[in-house]
């Protein structure tokens, strides 16, 4: 089946980022495809290159990047809710991207579930 | 948006945006209703719910610019370009909050409790903010 | 001191908490989302005018004012205060706690 | 419809409008902090306890651990999951709504 | 910290750390403590209060590694090397979560939500996260 | 009067950011000394050169780094904080310093006031 997942909170202050890392996990586990994950209002932040965070806690942006390498999942950052909030190409992890509202709708359309993180 | 973007094969689906948070005191009414301005482009089934503190997104008494915040709420008025009409506002919700029935910069349609509920079961996919 | 409530009544138990913690001398402001607490027909707004008779209440105005809500539906005995006011009662209690 | 809640029952009122917004055929899947909601002696389980009858009720294992819940304190009726779980669940409901 | 941040003439004033949301589910409760280990070495009088979802941070049962995330309630011990030891709890708080008095991960003063309102009245700062 | 505060949310997110901002000017305006603003959590984030929110809209970081030019007003990002979420000297907007936590601390002792303006 194929799912998508929308993610509103940034990494750390919310557990959303950590609920969405588990489930696209199990997900591809149980043999489904994670059509897209899409990163929007403060889950943008769940793509900065920039976090150091201690190094005996999980590496959230890292996992991130890791997923879309191991598994091909598309990462999706929306482009309004990063600039608003100092998300560029600049400070983008690797296998994000940057990109319109319109990916989420098309998320919506294509997967056969689109499953939402937030606070 | 672009007509790459645009192309979804035809396929149609019931798409609920479900508003639940007051506005100002976080910007996800704002943001949620940037997704469906763009939902609208892609000739979806498009519902919006408010219901619990949604309600108090559509007042049309509503001025920020006390704190310096720009007033949203007349973009709503835009979704009647796109045919977007189905509005739901649940009355209980307003009742709680003792809102009348006839205070909203658009037309909304106000249904029960149970009406939301029977709506919500009906659609495909539902976005929370 | 002086407590300051900033969530909807109607989403989040934060304010009924923070008005059980109140003692004389204390004083309550509603900010952000807070100030729908303020208003008539509401539950809470009869537990606020309930609290009037016990210590101040107060509502920021530019908060009432974003969410579209007129000083005639604010319940009895509340004082709505501006920024100025806020900082005003700021200095007039000995420290702020914020129910967050 | 699968319904998820991530809030704790008693600081919000979003379990409560969850449940009441639940149709047959749906399922109510509790994550993060809506976990207290499946915890005996408490206002929240025991109306939890009514929902089972209603209509399936799940409870995420791993976010009961986190929180230091021993499965005996889960109320009755109440089905533990795993992330496998939750994926099954949401691949077995015709769509999810996200109670934010 | 330097020593430099330390400095801060004598003065000791009554610090309260107000916790009142659960852990895990937000950094706010994690990110607190952090706060009050660095607090404890000014030299300050320093009180934390639990209540509301605030009592769950200290039950002693948490195991977060199905999570992905670490356990730091046992970080409340090392409260004890800084001779902090004013942590209160409120009872109305355990009882309508249907909590024991003696489950929590380091020792703790359970008080009624009227003296926890006492004591809250009699701080200089208060820092809610 | 000395007054500090405490910011625990990001911009555009919450309105922590925002009370908080106007509180400030008001005090400044009343005559008092904002001793120092301290930026913790995701307040961090109202820390960020690289936020462009539309042009009708408030400019968040902008408005800080004006008060702390035109009112020399202290305006300190916790480190452990800001590393955890991505905030560092590279995309630090103008008046804006990283520190430690005993700022926080600190501003608590000194001020007469800490006001705490979060989620």
């Amino acid at each position: 089946m194929k799912i998508g997942i929308l993610v509103n909170e940034g990494p750390y202050q919310h557990q959303a980022a950590d609920s969405a890392y588990q489930f696209a996990v199990a997900a591809l586990k149980a043999g489904h495809q994670v059509q897209r994950i899409f990163f929007y209002h403060d889950g943008v932040h769940n793509a900065s290159s920039l976090t150091e965070p201690p190094r005996d806690d999980r590496q959230i942006v890292q996992r991130w990047s890791q997923l879309a390498e191991e598994h091909k999942v598309d990462l999706v950052v929306c482009i309004a809710a990063a600039l608003r909030r100092g998300i560029r190409e600049q400070n983008l992890a690797p296998g994000f991207r940057i990109s319109g509202l319109g990916q989420l709708v098309e998320s919506g359309i294509q997967a056969d579930r689109l499953v939402v993180f937030g606070d | 948006m672009s007509m790459e973007e645009g192309e979804t094969t035809g396929v149609v689906k019931r798409f609920l945006f479900v508003n639940r948070k007051a506005p100002y005191g976080t910007i996800y009414a704002l943001e949620a209703l940037e997704v469906v301005l763009i939902t609208a482009a892609f000739d979806q089934d498009v519902s919006l719910a408010f219901l619990d503190d949604g309600v108090y997104q559509l007042l049309k008494t509503a001025d920020p610019t006390g704190i310096g915040m720009k007033n949203f709420a007349p973009t709503y008025r835009a979704l009647d370009d796109y045919d977007i009409t189905k509005l739901f506002v649940e009355r209980e919700s307003l009742e709680e909050r003792g809102l009348p029935e006839d205070n909203f910069v658009v037309p909304v349609t106000v249904i029960s409790r149970a009406e939301m509920a029977d709506m919500m079961a009906a659609q495909d996919v539902v976005l929370s903010f | 001191m002086l407590h300051t409530v900033n969530k909807s009544p109607l989403q989040s138990r934060t304010l009924e908490q923070c008005l059980a913690h109140v003692r004389p001398g204390g004083a309550v402001l509603l900010i952000e989302d807070a100030v729908y607490a303020a208003t008539a027909r509401t539950a809470a707004g009869a537990q606020i005018e309930k609290s009037v008779a016990q210590f101040p209440v107060y509502v920021l105005e530019p908060d009432l004012k974003a969410r579209g809500i007129a000083s005639k539906d604010v319940v009895k005995g509340v004082t709505a205060v501006d920024y100025a006011g806020f900082v005003k009662l700021v200095t007039e209690h000995d420290a702020v706690q914020a129910w967050l």
